[in-house]
This record gives C-alpha cells, structure tokens and sequence, in this order.
C-alpha cells in the first residue's frame, strides 16, 4: 500500500479524471431513461473540461522545469509536450461529444457507453502522450483502439457500421500483432523495453550492426504507421472512415492521428533517437508516398467522408514531415494537429446538419447548391474546405507554412518540394465540393437538422480556423513558451 | 537453458509468419481472428524465450499483459462477430450458395 | 541434456503442424481444437523454458476460456461453407509468397548466436530461490503497476464492448417483429 | 497614410460583405451599386494615396505601414502582416480600382438580364472579392502576402469562369484554369521557400537588400520557379492554355480578371522582384525569350480566329509575352505602363465585344434567329448599327495594332526599343514582327464586325447598348486613346517614366548598355509606326477592299491554315501528355490498388441496395484480407529494407 501511495499519480491524473468520468456515466446510464440520456453528453463535456483543467494547470506548473517530472518508475513523464498534446486530445474530445447528441437521437443510438468509450479512448491517448516505455506505448495504444473499434460499430445493426467495426478490429488486432512482434524483437536486443534504456543502449548506438535491433523498428513502423494511416498501411482508413456513425469519424480523424503521432514522436525520438540515421530516410520515403497516395486516392471519391478519409491520409503524410524535423517540427506538428482537428471536426460538424436521421449527406451531389438552402452551412464548410486545402488566408495555410518551412530548415527540401506539389493537388478535390454548392442547381431539398450544440462546435471551429489563420502568433508563443 | 535461445526465437517467427499467412488466406473472420492470436501466441513465446535467455522478467510480465489484451480484444471481437451474424440473418450464413455469391 | 532438444523439436513440430492444420483446416471447428493444441504445446515450451506459472495461465486462460469462447461462436454460426477462400485473382499464391518471405526475413533477424540485450539479475536461480510466481508479482506490482491498472480498464472495456455490441435494445426487438427488410435500413 | 492603406484594401471586401449579409433585402440594382460604389471609394482613396506619396521627395516614395501583427511560426520566419505602398504599387492600384470601376458599373447594365436575384448579387460579391484580392496582391509588403492575393484571385477567377455553370463546357473551362494554375502556384510556393531559406527572410526589403550575398545558382532557381508561376497566372507558354478558354465567364469579366488585371500578376511580380530578375541574367534572358515567342505564338493564332472573344484572349496572351519581354530585357519601366495600357485597351475591347454581342442578341432576339453571338461570321455592318460601340472599339483596335499616337502605340514600342537598344536584335525581330501581325488582326476583327454588310438576320437587327454600358466604353476609349501621350511622351522621360524610375534603381543599376545598331529611339518609334500601319493596311485590303481573298488564302496554306485554326493542337497534345494518363494513374490507385476489385456500388455508402448478399461477401473479410496482403507487403519492404538494404 505505501508502494502504491508512494508512485507519482500526479502524472496520469487528466487520464484518471477521464476514466473516472467515464465509470460515473456507465452509472448514471443505468437510471436514465433513453430521452434523458442526452445529459451524459453534458456530464462528458465536463469531464473534457475537467482533464481539460488539470493538464492547464500542470502545464503551468511544469513550464518553468529544466527536467521534467516522471513518474511509475520512468513509466510516464509529464513535460510540456505531452500536456500540449493532452490539451489538443480533450478538445478534440469535448468538441466531438457536441456533434453526437442530436445525431445519437435521431438514430436512437443515444446510451451511455457512447460518451464513457469516447472518454476511455481519449485516457489512451493522454496515456500515450506521456508514455516512457514500450509497455506504454501498447498499452495506451489499445486503450486508444479498442473503444473505437466499438464505437465505429455502435451504429449497428446498420451493417456499413458493422462492417467499418470489423474490418478495423481485425486489421487493428492484426497491426498490433506487428508492434507487438517489434517489441519482443527490440527487448531480445537490448534488455529493455523502457524509453531511456533502449536510448543509452549499446544496440541504439550502432542499429546497423544488430539485425534484431533493425528488424524491431520495422515492425514497430508497421504497427504505427497503422495507426496513423501512413501508406501502404492505410488501406482500412476509407471503408472504416465512411462506414463508421459520423460523430465517432469527426473524432478519429482528428484525435487518432494527434495520438499516434505522438506515440511515433515519444518512440523516435525518446526511445530510438540515437538511431535516428536509421528511420529518417526510411519515414521520409514513406511520408512522400503517403501524402501522394492519400491525395491521388481523393481526387476521384464521390462520397464526402470518404474523401475526407483520404485527405487524412494525405494529412498523415505532411505530418510526418514535422515528426522528423524534430525540435521546431514538433511544434509544427502540434499546431498543424490543432488546426486540422478543428478543420475536421467543422467539416463533420457540417455533415451532420446536413443530416435527418435517414438522409445523410455523404454523396458529393447531396451538395448541389446548397448555398441557396443553408447559406451558412455552406460557407462554413467552404472555410473548412479551403483550409483543409491550406488555402490563404485560412488556418490551413498556414499550417502548412509551418511544417514546410520546419522540413525546409531541417534539409528536407526534396520531401517539402512533394509536399507542396500534393497541397496544390488536393485542392482539387477540396474545391469540387464548394463548386458543388455554390455552382450547380440543386435537385432536392437536403436534409437538415437543426442542433445547437453542433452550432456552438461548428463556431468553435470556424473562429479557430479563421483566426489562426489570420493571427496565429499567440497559439505558437504559447506553445514555445 | 540446454535449448539455444535461437531455437525458440526462429520457432517464434515460424509461428508468427504462419499466422499471418492465416489472416492473408482465410475468409471467414472468425478464421481470421484465430490466425491473429496465433501471431500474439508467437510474440509471447519469443517474449519468454528472450526473457530466459536475459535473465529478467520483464518479458514474462509482457507476455501478461498481451494475453490481458488478447482477453479484451477477444469480447470485442467476437460480440462483433456475433452481431454481424444477427444482422445478416441465419438463413444467409446457412445458405452457402449465398455466400458463394 | 538431449532429452531436452528432443523435447523441444517434438513440441515445435507439434507446434507448427497444429498452426498450419488451423489456418488450413476447412471446417472452423477442427481449426478451434487444432487452435488449442497449439496452445498446449506452446505452454509445455513455456515449462521447458522454466516458467511453469505462465503455462499454467496459458493453459487456463487461453486454451481454457478464451478458445471455448471460440467454439462457442463457431458453433453457433454453424459450420463454415466450402469454398474456404473466396477466389481474389492472385491472392491465395501471393499470401503463401507474403508468408515464406516474411519467416524467412524474420528468422533471418532473429537467428542469432546470442541475444545482444544487457542482461538482468532475474537467473534461473534467483527464481528458484525467490519462487517464480512471487518474483513475477513483485515485478508486476512495482515496477508494472501502472500498466496493471491499465489493463484493469482494458478489460472493462472489453466488457462494454461485448454488452455494446450484442445486446439489443427494447426498441430493436420491437423493429425485428415486424418484417425485416435487407437487415439494416 | 497608414488608415489610408488599410481602408483601401479593406473596402472592397466590406462591400462583399455588405452584400452577403444584407443582400437578400436589397434590391439587385443597389446590390450592383453598392459594389460599384466600394469600388470607386478604394479608387478615390487610391487617388489620395498616391497624392501623398507624390508629395515626398522621389527617392522616399516607398510607404510600409507599420507591422500590423506578424505572422509569425517558430523559429526565425517571420511574416509580418503589414502593406507597401510605393510607385509601382500607387500605378497597380490605380488601375485595378479605376479599371476596375467601370467594369463594375459596365456589369449592372450587363448582368441586368440575369434572371435571378440570387446570381445577379453573386456576380457582384465574386467581383467584390476579386478586387479586394487583387489589391491584397499588389499592396502586401512580402512574399507570402503576395502568395495569399495570389492565390486568392485564382479562387475569384475560377468561380467567376464557371459563373454560368449550367454549361457544362464553362464548368471544364473553370476547372481547366484552375488545373493549369495549380502547375504555376506549385513552382511559385516553392520559389517562396526557397526564397526563405536562401534569404531567411520574405519581405521584400529584406530579400532585396540581400541579394548581392545570394549565390547565383540559388537566384537563377528562385526566379526560374517564381517565373513558372507567372506563365501559369499570367498565361505564357506552356501553361497558357486556359486563358482561351476561361473567355466561358460574363464578358466584363474577361476584361477585368482576364485581360485587365489578374493576368498581369505575373508581370507585377517580377517587376517587384526586379532586384532578383535583374541579378539572374539567365532567368532575365529565358523571360525575355518565353515572353517574345508567346507574343508571337499568340498572334499566330488569333489571325485565323472567328470567335470574337477568342481572338481578344489570344490577343491578351500575346500582349502580355510584351510585357515579359519588357522585363525580360529589363525595361521595367516600359513593360508596367505597357501593362497600363493594355489594362485600358483590352479592357475597352473586351467591354466592346460585349457590347457587340450584346447588340447581336438583341438582333437575334428581334430576328427570331438563333446565332452565336461571338462568330464575327455572323455579324458585319455594326458600324451603323451599334455606332458607339464601334467608335470605342476602333479606339480600342487602334491602340492594340498601336497605330501612331495611340496608348498602346508609345508603350509597345518602348518595350521594343528597350530590346533593341540592350543589344537583343533578334528579339526585337520577333517583336515587331508580331506587331505587325497584331496591327493585322485586330483590324481584322474590326472589319470583320463593323463594316461590310450585315451577314445574318441578327447582325441586321443589332441594337445599340444602354448608356449604362456605353459610358464605361467612353471613359476607357479616352483612356486608351490619350493615356499614352499623357503617360509617356516624350519617350523614357515621360510622366510614368518619372514616377517609375527610383522604384526600378537597383535593378537598373549596371545594366542600360548603349548600342544597338545605332538607332536612335525616334528611328525606332518611326519603324514601329510603319509596321503597325502596315498591318492594318494588310487588313483593310484584306477585308473591306477585298483586294487579298483570306479564303483562298486559307485554301493555298491549308496545313498552315488547319495548324492555326486548332491553336497548334496543344490542347490536344496535354491531354494525350498529362491528363489522360494521370486520371489513369488515380483511377488506377484508387480503384485497382486500393480496392483490387471495385463496383460502383461500394463507393457510396453500403446503402444496402444490393442488398446483403454482396455485402455478406465483403464481410466474410475478402477486402480485410487485400488490405491485409498490402500491408504485408508494406512491412516486407520496410523490413527487407532495414535489415538488408539499408545496413
């Protein structure tokens, strides 16, 4: 008992918070009846706002720290970038548990566990953004996937909900058996499975010399370049993207690629960073194939989410020009995150208006004009669109500024060169959607559902996309303060 | 440890490889889901051969840890499973010329 | 000291043929019982290897509950419907290609005289004295405390997931009385 | 000052604004109005600009307002938000907003017809915005504020090109356009990069002041890439395919994005950097050449064109290869009031064919006939017809043949003598053959739509435009005929030469050798005058007095013929080139790669049409297991890399 009084809890308390958040609604769910149950969603809101607090003040706290606190025996660490990236996961999440009230209930979808896995899912990614050890990192991984897995079938028995489920869970299992292989492969190599070992070990000092060491960071790769839809491990993105309720892809798009990064970020750099000659030119090919790929992939989709899905994976690849920039990259990576998610979550936010409970507008010709029904609507979208394009002068842009000028000073001119190429690209695809509501007459009347909470997301959203992208320079002081 | 370490390890990737020629071949999910316990069935036993061979135990308790997460994998897995099956009705799975599509 | 490596070659051949009979196997039920011997000859590798208390949980959990499971499902889905595969253009040689490749890549990494990793202070002997399954929970609750925590929501995760995804709802019954139409909407 | 800058740029897109917010209670003739009027404010304002500017002495007139708030990312780049407004900004401005005016007021008469509310505001609100964007282009104090108008003025564009998008071809033609710029914004970006990390920093005084410690290798890459984005936004050879076809969009329109402004972005741009261009030689020398021969390119081909609108597209390509060879030979000064002029020509005769299609319809509507009202086949005999029309467009055709006297007369020939007098005879060549073939055809086109008899029931009918759209014509007609006297006389030392010269100092430091052949500018302005008057000759004789037959000449040099009249097949060579095996290539990724076997019905959402036998064989995980195999693949290659490959 004093053992387990004596561990620095402090580190994992937004996690716990969330988690505990998270048991409280499964509770509560038991005496709602199925019209009340919308108040877990506010319950949620407070518990993001809780974690919300606690990594603020903790960030406060550690700012100032030359070395940062760790705790669980090295397990975790707190220091600024994993409380931004926390930051980042529970806005991410409260915005997310705005869209899915009203369209839980028009499917009748509306039941607790819904909000509590939202939460677990979101204590993974805060656990991954501290993680020190491999163990961490499988484990933060799960806690991150197997909610999900569940929440992209909780639409059921729709069967393209189902559908999205397995084929996420089984490939998901299936890239975990690869990180988990990677793992033993790296433990045989070194002895150890924790970040600072693995980093002053003799293995990490000369990879080249250590087959098994070499072997283990492949696989390691594989398993999270599933994770973050890096190609050609990214084929399960669209079918689950699409297949999965709206609310539940408006939070894998934006959160899940923010907590693989940063698990890609603590693995490289903490773990296998004296190793770096290894992985750089490897990751650099993969992100330069990644982008093109997610890009050429979109230009030809019909269906609005599954476009969207190959976006992130475009998304995914500019990201990686960041990861291994390294130093001011991170920050790239974190600010370019924050916009993208509010982007997403916009854009979802837009299809879901756009929603009645039968209809959905997933088909690009479900926006034929719909300027002249919903004005705002479109406008918004348009915004999200354009900054999803890194169109001047959006948040978007300026994102990508960011990463490009970060891989620019980082010497990787030739992969910022295809990157530039696939941004003028995509916004090919990006602008089709707007010409579709602002150019063609519309044959129907669209679906419409009026909600304020995905109202009050949505403006969330857009203010954050305008403004960052006007006068971004208090997020970036803050961040690199 | 008469048995070199080697022995275990190279079963190890045997097994593991054999797994994932399972995912790749077969069509039924349920199939495919053992093929991938197979796969963690190999990681664990590379992770005990290794932890033998190092002297600590850190492997061991890894090899905990992924049959934990086996478990929970294996609820989600299977309700899906099942769920899948109800919404396609019995008759279809029944009717193999259905399938045979 | 040969007994030993007879021991092990029967248990990797018995080990490796019951892998191949699974993925091969056309009925999924005799896939699950080749599944659990699988498991059983990894186990008695786990004893060989001096970890008797980790056999013991693969036996009980793995081979015991968690394939039951299995044949619980497999049961109930009845039998799975020839053919085995269904035919994609190239698939069936490219995954046994896949497959050869990847053993041998992998063996090639893993085929080494000696594990480079520093070695720790938990010998066989250290073991022995201290009893297995103590040191395992020490290091367990020491150092691994956290990650045992975590494991403990995993499992509830588990949990809601298989509540999630198989119970139904009053009003999904209702909907199934009447007439269905194409499973979903 | 600093007010004044910012409400310059900032009224137009209030005006926009104004007429999002509250355009539904506003009646369309106010909407029209209220644009018009935001627009003539940014115009006045422009006016008082430049008077202050005016008031300091020469040297000083380079205005930067104070940061407003930088843009700042981490590390060392730096962008701050802030404007520049010095000589060569005050004459941008001037002509955007003042060229940008009538063209407002021209489109309440020309969009009058529109039948729905709805359009009529859009069409304005687009305008609004392009202006403001334009402005945006010119006013930022560096690069990447450049790159935001820059970018911005191609959305204006695009969505203006595909304004009346229930034509399908008008939706390709905006798309074309937007494709095709993609090419150039791509290599400009990418300048802009390499501009930062070469300099580490994007304001232009920053990076102007630097470029004696830039290593020549590193200027020539920077403006070759910032070159290749000018030949796609200001339509040079290879990427100025779409121009043509953007001539799909309202007519006032051409003229004010693809005629009178947006298209001389790039000339803009590299006379802003001429402190970068005039370092490159090189680059100098390829602009020069690109700019000659498109000029010549272009010429070629709308001497065989019908379509009224299509002649003045390729008209305005070949115009701007002058301009580009203006800067190209560093004749900064000469190409930027060449680009003046241009701005009030083109924008006269683009708002002339409008005129004169405008009074065909009217025709055709009268007459009962249909007829495309931009073949110049159908028409002749406007002059009695549609006389004003016919005055300003022969204004208009006079400066753009520059016919002594004329704007375009002084400005053309300045670009030429510029030429000639740097040494670069051959391009001269060039150019003033492609004078004379532009004196010929915009003769032409006159001839072929003013005089003569009328050759359809519908030119026979032809009515006059209202005066809304008649005065716009005047005032330009004024323009284009005086500006260039006003402007220009006497040669090099005339008000805009004045006025532009300290802004161009650095670039033209070192540079200006003597020589030639030992002609004087006036032996040169004479030859020019001959050569345009030669031209136009050619196309009286042609034309009116029928003393040449252009059909039977078409007939002797049919090839030559056929070759000109399919612009050289360079359409259809891209689309063998380019787009046909890059939609193979996303067809083949998205459909084969990524879906192995693909039916339609999987793209939308699994809706269940098929019901769930198709989907039952998908969930029996065939695709789990595709995907898988990709991934295995992935993780061999990585693998097999790591281990073997990469030790």
């Amino acid at each position: 008992m004093e053992r387990f009084l004596a561990q620095n809890w402090t580190v994992i308390q937004p996690a716990l918070f969330l988690v505990f958040t998270g048991l409280i609604v499964l509770l509560v769910d038991l005496w709602l009846k199925e019209e009340e149950r919308e108040w877990l969603a506010y319950f949620s809101l407070v518990g993001f706002g809780g974690a919300g607090v606690i990594v603020v003040r903790q960030w406060l706290a550690v700012r100032g720290l030359e070395t940062p606190i760790t705790g669980f025996g090295g397990m975790m660490v707190l220091d600024t970038l994993g409380l931004l990236f926390q930051m980042l996961f529970f806005l991410v999440g409260f915005l997310a548990v705005l869209l899915a009230p009203g369209y839980l209930t028009r499917r009748r979808l509306q039941r607790g566990e819904f909000y509590a896995l939202l939460l677990f899912s979101t204590a993974g990614m805060s656990l991954l953004a501290g993680a020190q050890d491999l163990i961490m990192l499988f484990l933060g991984i799960e806690v991150l996937s197997i909610p999900l897995y569940i929440l992209a079938g909780f639409a059921r028995p729709r069967l393209d909900s189902e559908e999205a489920s397995l084929k996420y869970f089984l490939l998901g299992a299936f890239a975990t058996g690869f990180l988990l292989y990677g793992t033993a492969l790296l433990y045989g190599a070194t002895g150890t499975t924790a970040f600072e070992a693995l980093r002053a070990s003799e293995a990490a000092a000369a990879p080249r010399e250590n087959v098994m060491f070499m072997a283990g960071i492949a696989l390691l790769l594989v398993g999270l370049g599933f994770k973050i839809s890096m190609a050609p491990f990214h084929q399960w993105t669209p079918d689950v993207y699409e297949g999965a309720p709206t609310p539940v892809t408006a939070f894998m798009v934006a959160a899940t690629k923010a907590g693989g990064m940063v698990a890609l970020i603590r693995l490289l750099y903490w773990g296998l960073g004296p190793a770096d000659d290894v992985w750089r030119p490897l990751l650099g090919v993969l992100a330069a194939v990644t982008m093109t790929w997610g890009n050429v992939g979109a230009l030809l989709q019909r269906n609005v989410k599954r476009m969207l899905a190959y976006s992130s994976i475009a998304h995914a690849g500019y990201l990686l020009i960041g990861v291994l920039s390294g130093g001011v990259g991170f920050v790239a990576v974190l600010v370019y995150l924050l916009i993208y998610a509010l982007t997403n979550l916009g854009a979802f936010g837009v299809i879901l208006l756009l929603e009645d409970g039968e209809r959905e507008a997933l088909d690009i010709e479900s926006y034929r004009g719909l300027a002249r029904f919903h004005p705002g609507a479109a406008l918004l979208m348009s915004v999200f669109l354009l900054s999803l394009a890194g169109f001047p002068p959006t948040a978007g842009f300026f994102g990508k500024f960011l990463l490009f000028t970060a891989g620019i000073s980082a010497g990787l001119t030739w992969l910022v060169v295809v990157a530039v190429l696939n941004s003028v690209l995509s916004v090919f695809y990006y602008a089709r959607v707007i010409v579709k509501m602002y150019m063609q007459e519309p044959v129907e009347t669209p679906a419409f559902s009026r909600s304020w909470l995905v109202a009050g997301a949505l403006a969330v959203a857009a203010v954050g996309v305008v403004l960052l992208g006007l006068y971004p320079t208090v997020v970036v002081r803050l961040i690199t303060a | 440890m008469i048995v070199p370490v080697s022995y275990y390890l190279v079963l190890g990737a045997i097994l593991f490889s054999i797994g994932v020629t399972g995912v790749l071949l077969r069509r039924n999910a349920i199939m495919v889901f053992m093929s991938i316990e197979l796969m963690l069935n190999a990681v664990n036993l590379s992770f005990v051969a290794m932890s033998r061979a190092l002297d600590s135990l850190d492997g061991q308790v890894f090899v905990f840890f992924v049959m934990t997460v086996a478990a929970a994998e294996v609820a989600v897995g299977l309700a899906l499973i099942v769920a899948i099956f109800r919404s396609l009705g019995s008759a279809d799975v029944d009717d193999a010329h259905v399938l045979k599509g | 000291m040969s007994a030993q490596f007879v021991i092990f070659g029967l248990l990797a051949v018995t080990s490796v043929a019951t892998a191949l009979a699974m993925i091969f196997s056309r009925n999924a039920v005799h896939g699950v019982l080749f599944m659990v011997g699988n498991f059983a000859a990894v186990a008695l590798l786990y004893v060989l290897l001096g970890s008797p208390f980790l056999a013991a949980v693969q036996i009980l959990v793995y081979a015991g509950a968690i394939m039951v499971l299995f044949l619980f499902v497999v049961m109930l889905m009845g039998p799975e419907p020839a053919p085995l595969w269904e035919h994609i253009p190239g698939q069936r040689p490219l995954a046994l290609l896949f497959g050869l490749l990847l053993a041998a890549g992998l063996i090639a990494a893993v085929n080494v005289e000696e594990l480079t990793g520093v070695p720790g202070i938990m010998s066989q002997e250290v073991l022995e004295r201290l009893g297995q399954p103590t040191a395992l929970a020490q290091t367990l609750f020491e150092r691994y405390l956290l990650p045992f925590e975590v494991t403990s929501l995993l499992l509830l995760i588990g949990m809601i997931g298989a509540v999630v995804l198989a119970k139904r709802e009053k009003h999904e019954l209702q909907a199934e009385r009447a007439p269905r139409e194409g499973g979903a909407e | 000052m600093e007010t004044l800058l910012w409400a310059l740029l900032l009224v137009p897109l209030a005006g926009a604004v104004v007429n999002v917010l509250l355009g539904r209670r506003l009646p369309r003739q106010v909407a029209g109005w209220l644009a018009s009027g935001a627009v003539a404010l940014a115009f006045l304002i422009g006016v008082m600009a430049t008077l202050r500017l005016l008031a300091l002495p020469a040297e000083e007139r380079a205005y930067v307002t104070p940061t407003l708030y930088t843009w700042a990312l981490a590390g060392r780049f730096e962008v701050p938000v802030s404007l520049l407004f010095d000589q060569l900004a005050a004459v941008m401005v001037l002509v955007v907003t003042g060229v940008g005016f009538l063209i407002h007021v021209y489109s309440v008469g020309y969009m009058a017809h529109e039948p729905a509310d709805y359009d009529f505001r859009r069409y304005f609100v687009y305008l609004n915005l392009f202006v403001f964007s334009m402005l945006l282009l010119v006013l930022g104090s560096n690069f990447v504020l450049l790159y935001a108008g820059w970018e911005l003025v191609g959305l204006c564009s695009y969505l203006l090109i595909s304004f009346w998008y229930t034509e399908p071809q008008n939706a390709a033609a905006g798309r074309k356009a937007f494709v095709v710029n993609r090419v150039g914004d791509f290599a400009f970006a990418l300048g802009i990069f390499l501009i930062w990390s070469a300099f580490g920093s994007v304001v232009y005084a920053d990076v102007f002041e630097a470029v004696g410690g830039v290593a020549p290798a590193t200027l020539t890459a920077i403006t070759l890439l910032l070159f290749v984005g000018c030949t796609g936004k200001s339509a040079q050879l290879p990427l100025y395919v779409w121009l043509p076809d953007a001539m799909a969009g309202p007519t006032p329109v051409s003229a004010l994005i693809h005629a009178a402004t947006m298209v001389t972005a790039g000339v803009y741009l590299i006379a802003r950097a001429s402190a970068l261009f005039a370092a490159a030689t090189s680059t100098s020398a390829i602009v020069a050449w690109v700019g000659v021969l498109t000029a010549l390119f272009a010429a070629t081909i709308a001497i065989v064109q019908v379509d009224i609108k299509r002649v003045l597209a390729y008209s305005t390509i070949s115009q701007l290869g002058y301009m580009f060879l203006g800067v190209g030979v560093g004749a900064y000064t000469a190409a930027i009031f060449h680009l003046v002029t241009h701005a009030f020509f083109k924008a006269l005769l683009f708002l002339g064919a409008g005129s004169v299609m405008h009074a065909v319809e009217h025709g055709a509507h009268h007459a009962g006939e249909h007829v495309d009202p931009q073949d110049m086949r159908q028409m002749g005999g406007l002059w009695e017809r549609a006389r004003w029309t016919g005055i300003t467009f022969l204004v208009g055709a006079a400066a753009l043949a520059g016919l002594p006297l004329t704007s375009g007369f002084f400005s053309k020939d300045e670009i030429l003598a510029g030429a000639f007098l740097e040494g670069h005879v051959l391009l001269y060549g060039v150019g003033l053959l492609t004078a004379f073939l532009t004196a010929t055809y915009s003769f032409r086109q006159f001839f072929l739509v003013f005089a003569g008899e009328p050759r359809s029931e519908a030119a026979r009918h032809a009515a006059e435009s209202p005066r809304v759209m008649l005065v716009p014509l005047a005032v330009l007609a004024v323009l284009a005929l005086g500006a260039g006297l006003v402007l220009g006389w006497p040669p090099e030392h005339g008000i805009i030469h004045t006025w532009l010269e300290p802004a161009f100092a650095v670039a033209r430091e070192g540079t200006k050798a003597e020589g030639g052949a030992g002609l004087s500018p006036m032996t040169l302005l004479l030859i020019s005058s001959v050569v345009a008057l030669a031209g136009a000759g050619l196309a009286y004789g042609a034309y009116v007095r029928k003393a040449v037959d252009p059909a039977a000449l078409s007939v002797r040099f049919r090839p030559l013929y056929v070759l000109l009249w399919n612009r050289y097949y360079v359409d259809e060579l891209y689309a063998l080139l380019f787009v046909r095996p890059f939609f193979g290539l996303a067809r083949f990724l998205a459909d084969v790669v990524d879906k192995l076997v693909i039916d339609g019905a999987v793209n939308g959402v699994a809706t269940v049409t098929a019901g769930a036998h198709a989907l039952a064989r998908r969930l029996q995980a065939g695709y789990v297991r595709v995907y898988a195999l990709s991934m295995v693949l992935g993780a061999l290659l990585v693998l097999g890399y790591l281990v073997y490959w990469g030790r």
